[in-house]
């Protein structure tokens, strides 16, 4: 597939390999570089790219997978909307296996409430349409790269008079997160890997701050391995340069300004939340989106009553510290333990974009395999 | 061997227990909530080392069958019963009764069978654990094995809470041949009880019409009774278990296969009162109600008191009684003698009597 | 959740909608391309092009002259490493 | 014999076509309706002695059987795709296939089938018809016969549209021991070909996604490929086919099973274009993704160059190739190599990929 | 069962045929008695009483089923009402296979309309308030037996305020069919056996026309083959004695005057309309109820459109001329043939109370069983 | 259609809405015992008596004697049968 193979290929990676081995023996310090994007996490555990790095080039997993930042309450509400026995409620995969206080949408399906997966927020205005006796309700997750997405659909919803259709907002913003996060003293990092798909729709000022104010540089990259890794050597380079500046890598895809109609959409529909609560991270002030007055009719909070509570999480979970990268998945006491892909305590477990969830499903036990690396029984090169 | 601590952990991780209360799509999937099921709920209690191995198949030495006779017989039904439980027995004891029964009736010793299940979205893991413990009871009570088998979850609306399909085995010994074929004018028919208990029960349980009634279903394995039979008289001529459709299906099919007539008497039939009664009621006809523990056997009338006289001496047995017997003409049709000189066709059941009873 | 995958327009659908068939590895999609149309950009003149799509939605174009330049680089270190080892 | 004419048509009334344009209760009551569905479309499709004699169980010679070998393999799978016909293949075909295969993995050579529906009221009757052929067909390929079956009507809204069982047996060849437990590190991993066709071709299927290309199920028959393997190379360790759960799944199972590691090459693995991009386009992994006549076999290395060549002459297996090799650490995990130094663990499957693929 | 068994003890039937024997003797000619009441023929089918009367006596079997009269029309406006999307049809079990001009109800539950069998017409009820959101039309059918419990469950509908209940009336009246019948010149019969069911209804002043105004004897019977044999003896008697009387042999049920609460609610809930078709038989005035101005809120056909289309049976089909009792079901051409339970193409096929399905079921070939009623194979006396 | 059986009232459930409980050879039921009750009957005092139930109501009063009457015949025949014969 035209601009996916050629940022897959083994040799390109062995040639960017060889320059971020090079420059950070150069650097020779230990040099901490947090991917603030669950998509990067993904990526890097996929190809297993952590376990081909120098040693002294630690990557910290940030806080950017929408699933995992969504506190069990939220997780409680979208349950409680989808009980109403005329609800519909229609959500991306994603979202299905996190655990709320009780029960997750799976569950809460298996138990009878008409939850159902679709491929784009659009879908369920074709579901609406289909059942004009049902309430839709889309259970709106995603940073910036999704709201363009949703602001459209309840655009069109407006346009086509869909009364049926609501949503159920709770979508999220990196830049805030990032504010946080530098905030935070007990994090020491080194610079940045950019988020590209967000990137996509906000381009890269935003960013600035980060250059301009805290004096960290960042790249925004693609997601296939050869992007993961060109977007590291380049970090590092501004490291060995001493620059902090927005870069990017993405550049196929990222412009400077982002893209002006999703940025236009987004205005229209939603407006910026005072506060939002963010799994593990507490209220970040001004995170998050909610629907904007005028479309207030597509508001399903408003739409529902919902029991809004704050859920504490479980005693055990730091998925807060994970995802602030200040503990590594494996310093969780009830990492691949209580605590598995398959029965998670905390939303880091679930998505594979999380970090937990990607320590274990891919690299559970990896400083293990660097012990066994030279293996006569291989067949294939 | 790597040291790192999580990595010791690993055997321990991989089998779980179930902890979720209702079945939900990942139980299906193929992946690790599939595995924690079949071994939670399926293999600890089914637990033999031919379903233990989990393969994709189960495999015997011919050699440990062939010491049972010298034919293979094979059978196969599914059950779709409403509801689940009802008095006297359950979807999984009657999953194993149905099949050990099929494969009894020719007689065969039942050995080994599969178990397959399709589960609704939202089944309380709580109900297929009881099912699946219902069906280990009677598998050892009629000692068989469930050496492999299949899960399947289809979406809520997809199935009715629960469908089991059990696959059966089982051998014949050396000198059996029963067939609907060997059927002759002058054999006798011989019930091993009273007809329509089960049927009577399912319509109860189910609520619908507002019944009440202590009729408990008949359901009970049937191979233990045949192998005495077998044991004082290898010459039976057909055998089969009345399920669905009654009485009056299997000995039309009888009169169908051998192409001879056979003639029952009302009178002879055992049916319990408040059978009776339900069918009263409904105006249902007891005859065609189903059973499903209840022999139908036709054999040659010389050898008629002493199988009897083996049945009755049988817990499956008790009421074990001569109801018919088997005539030339008309062929193809069985009739029913009222008692006073009257008699009439009993034709096989057009329409239903009831839905989902087995 | 960012998951955005390159897939080229091959069909618009509805000009008024905004929607257009993708082409993502032999698999076709209708998606929405509000986000890449404009007066200068208008539905019909969108066959052809490759977009990023995520969850329904061609999100951005893809500049086939950056993504060309960003493989270039790693073409001249591959050399420049060649240079070395030779 | 009386000279009545109506009584010289019983014969010619007993078994007739069924009208109905589709399936009623009745169908399933076990009286006239079911007989007459069994008979014009399972029998007359299915037509083979052991099944027409119509008992309620076959039953073979072991004679017959132990010429093949000297193992009975007993297998069972139910099959609730959803939809029932879809692009390369159709509920029916792989009920037969799916069959098959869970006993050809074995090493045996499949024989005898069974055939258990559940239908729903109001599936049309030439739906049934087009299945039970297709059923046939896929029979006649694999070289199985279909020799016992059972048929259940369902309330509309009970199960959705037909649901298959199918259990088989078959009979292993003396001197062959396929087993999981065989795996050896050392051993080498060889698949028949592109992973992925058949979960996808579902998924496309089923139109929710409005995802529109033209990727045809693998639904095939291995018991010839597995046949042939075994002609040239007996000692294979262990086979399974990759069906719910894809590659992955199975490998696990197998490394779990052997306490091995195993690591695989992902490009040496085949994925078609189009499958590629439903899965990027999804998030998917086509390594979980379902297949329905995809081989994974671990032979000794020795063996390795002679089996591939003659899975490569077969048209089962012209894609075959060698995917990776089986190692001793860690034990229980199955490794993917990226291709540039990295690797990572390929686990069994959390949550599904997709459900009623099979 | 105490009421039952005693009516059904072999014993007591040979006592009655020994008498019936003698009498019909001293007759000496061909009588033809009609059993109006479809389940007199069914149970004389299923005890093979036919078989064991002397030669001389003959039994026709006369319209009495109300399934049998029902014209298709009929059974395509229940199939139109229950194949309304809000619709469940609730009927009794004996309905179902009676072939409209296209589709029974048993084919047309199968196309997807919900069509559910009720005990009692009350049960109809309790659906009507599980399902609030749906309309509850019972199909209603029978003779006068039926009419007072239909009648009670529109009352309590009423009294309860069930808005969503209504019934699709298809009831038909005994007396004016059998004026219908006897003023038939075709027709030569010696003697009526009496609805025993009906009569609890109306007692058994309403027949007295028979015997004053066309000279011919009635015996109401009960259904057990002891009650028949009975009747058929009293009426022989009736006979021999050159009486033509309304006599009762069931008055263990039926009283002279009927039963006052049940005809007070029949007259109170339904009016009798001025004609209805009756299958085979063609209009009879006076012979149908409809729901009365005063509960018409629970009138189906006012709640409805139907085709209320006159469907012309089956060109093959001589259920009318069996109906009237002038030819027997196997002179039809198709019956046996064409015509079975299984596929019925009239309705006397249908229900067991059908002669034709009688005699298919139970006595297709008692010609030819006489014949054979010598058989040393016997096992039990 | 006609289909009656007797059964015996055991239990009254309601008496505004006139439901009872029959037993019909050891098999309950509700059913409405409207047609069956007045002034002089009133539901309270149905328990013991035998009915005709016909879909779910009592529609008469089986009368026990005139039962006991026409069975009173058939003996009467019987011995008069009886007599003949020897
Ligand atoms: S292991 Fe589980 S509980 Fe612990 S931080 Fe990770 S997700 Fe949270
Ligand atoms: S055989 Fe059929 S068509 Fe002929 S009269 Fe009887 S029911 Fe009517
Ligand atoms: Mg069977
Ligand atoms: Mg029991
Ligand atoms: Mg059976
Ligand atoms: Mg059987
Ligand atoms: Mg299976
Ligand atoms: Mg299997
Ligand atoms: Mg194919
Ligand atoms: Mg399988
Ligand atoms: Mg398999
Ligand atoms: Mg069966």
């Amino acid at each position: 597939m035209k601009f996916v193979d050629e940022y897959r290929e083994p040799q390109k990676a062995e040639i960017l390999l060889i320059e971020i081995e090079k420059i950070s023996k150069t650097l020779n310090k230990h040099v901490k570089i947090m991917e603030v994007c669950g998509g990067h996490t993904h990526s890097i555990f996929k190809y297993g790219i952590e376990e081909v790095l120098p040693n002294n080039i630690e990557l910290i997993h940030g806080p950017g997978c929408p699933v995992c930042v969504m506190p069990r309450g939220k997780l409680d509400d979208a349950i409680s909307i989808a009980k109403h026995n005329n609800v519909i409620l229609t959500t991306f995969g994603d979202t299905m296996r996190v655990p709320g206080s009780k029960l997750s949408l799976l569950q809460a399906k298996a138990e009878g409430a008409d939850i159902r997966m679709v491929y784009s927020p659009l879908d369920s205005l074709k579901i609406a349409k289909e059942n004009p006796d049902k309430e839709i309700v889309f259970f709106g997750i995603g940073f910036e790269t999704t709201a363009p997405s949703t602001a459209f659909t309840i655009l069109q919803a407006a346009a086509e008079n869909i009364n049926n259709f609501s949503m159920f907002c709770n979508h999220v913003l990196v830049i805030p997160a990032l504010k946080a996060l530098l905030d935070n003293p007990d994090l020491q990092l080194d610079g940045f890997i950019g988020p590209g798909h967000v990137s996509m729709v906000i381009g890269c000022k935003p960013y600035e701050f980060i250059s301009q104010q805290y004096h960290k540089p960042i790249v925004i990259s693609g997601f296939e391995p050869i992007d993961i890794l060109q977007s590291i050597w380049m970090l590092l380079k501004q490291l060995t340069e001493n620059r902090c500046q927005v870069e990017s890598q993405y550049t196929r895809i990222v412009t400077h300004e982002g893209n002006q109609n999703a940025l236009k959409a987004i205005n229209e529909v939603f407006e910026v939340r005072d506060n939002f609560e963010w799994r593990g991270l507490g209220n970040i002030p001004n995170s998050g989106l909610q629907i904007s007055d005028q479309y207030a009719q597509f508001d399903a909070e408003l739409k529902f009553s919902t029991p809004n509570n704050q859920v504490a999480d479980n005693k055990a979970c730091q998925c807060g510290e994970i995802l602030k990268g200040v503990l590594k998945p494996w310093q969780c006491k009830v990492f691949g333990t209580a605590c598995t892909p398959e029965n998670p305590i905390g939303t880091c477990m679930v998505s594979s974009e999380g970090a937990c969830a990607a320590y274990y499903k891919y690299g559970r036990f990896a400083k293990a395999f660097s012990q066994l690396k030279v293996d006569e029984n291989k067949v294939i090169a | 061997m790597p040291q790192n601590p999580l990595f010791q952990n690993i055997g321990k991780n991989r089998a779980k227990k179930v902890r979720d209360k209702y079945i939900n799509l990942t139980h299906g999937s193929g992946g690790k909530a599939m595995r924690d099921l079949i071994n939670d709920v399926f293999v600890s209690t089914f637990d033999n080392p031919l379903l233990n191995s989990l393969e994709d198949q189960a495999t015997v030495n011919f050699a440990s069958l062939i010491q049972h006779g010298n034919k293979l017989a094979f059978t196969t039904d599914s059950y779709v019963v409403d509801p689940l439980f009802f008095p006297g027995s359950d979807i999984g004891e009657l999953a194993i009764n149905g099949t050990v029964n099929d494969l009894a009736v020719s007689g065969a010793k039942p050995l080994y069978l599969t178990c397959s299940v399709i589960l609704e979205e939202g089944l309380p893991v709580e109900t297929l654990r009881r099912v699946v413990k219902s069906m280990q009871t009677a598998a050892t009570k009629a000692g068989v094995q469930i050496v492999t088998g299949d899960t399947k979850v289809v979406h809520r609306g997809a199935a009715d809470k629960l469908f089991i399909n059990t696959a059966g085995i089982g051998v014949i010994p050396d000198g059996v041949n029963i067939s609907s074929k060997n059927i002759q004018p002058g054999d006798v028919v011989i019930i091993n009880g009273e007809l329509g208990n089960h049927g009577a029960a399912i319509l109860i349980a189910r609520g619908e019409l507002a019944l009440e009634s202590n009729i408990e279903s008949d359901c009970q394995p049937l191979n233990d009774l045949i192998a005495n039979i077998l044991n004082v008289c290898p010459h039976i001529n057909a055998m089969r278990d009345a399920t669905r459709g009654g009485l009056a299906t299997v000995l039309n099919e009888f009169a169908i296969s051998a192409n001879v007539g056979i003639r029952i008497h009302e009178a002879a039939i055992p049916v319990q009162e408040k059978v009776k009664g339900v069918c009263e009621i409904l105006g249902l006809d007891p005859l065609y109600l189903a059973n499903e523990g209840k022999l139908v056997l036709i054999v040659k009338r010389e050898y008629a008191d002493e199988v009897l006289s083996v049945m009755k001496s049988h817990p499956a047995g008790k009421n074990s009684c001569v109801i018919g017997e088997v005539i030339d003409v008309p062929a193809e049709i069985v009739l029913l003698n009222a008692g006073f000189g009257a008699e009439r066709i009993l034709d096989m059941l057009v329409g239903e009597q009831l839905p989902r009873i087995c | 959740m960012c998951l955005g995958i390159p897939g080229q327009i091959i069909e618009i659908t509805d000009t008024k909608k905004k929607l257009a068939i993708v082409n993502v590895g032999g698999v076709k999609r209708q998606i929405n391309i509000a986000c890449i149309v404009n007066e200068n950009h208008p539905p019909e003149s969108c066959i052809g092009d490759w977009v990023l799509v995520h969850v329904g939605f061609a999100m951005n174009r893809i500049n086939e002259e950056e993504a060309a330049e960003t493989l270039q680089i790693l073409q001249e270190l591959a050399a420049a490493q060649a240079a070395l080892s030779n």
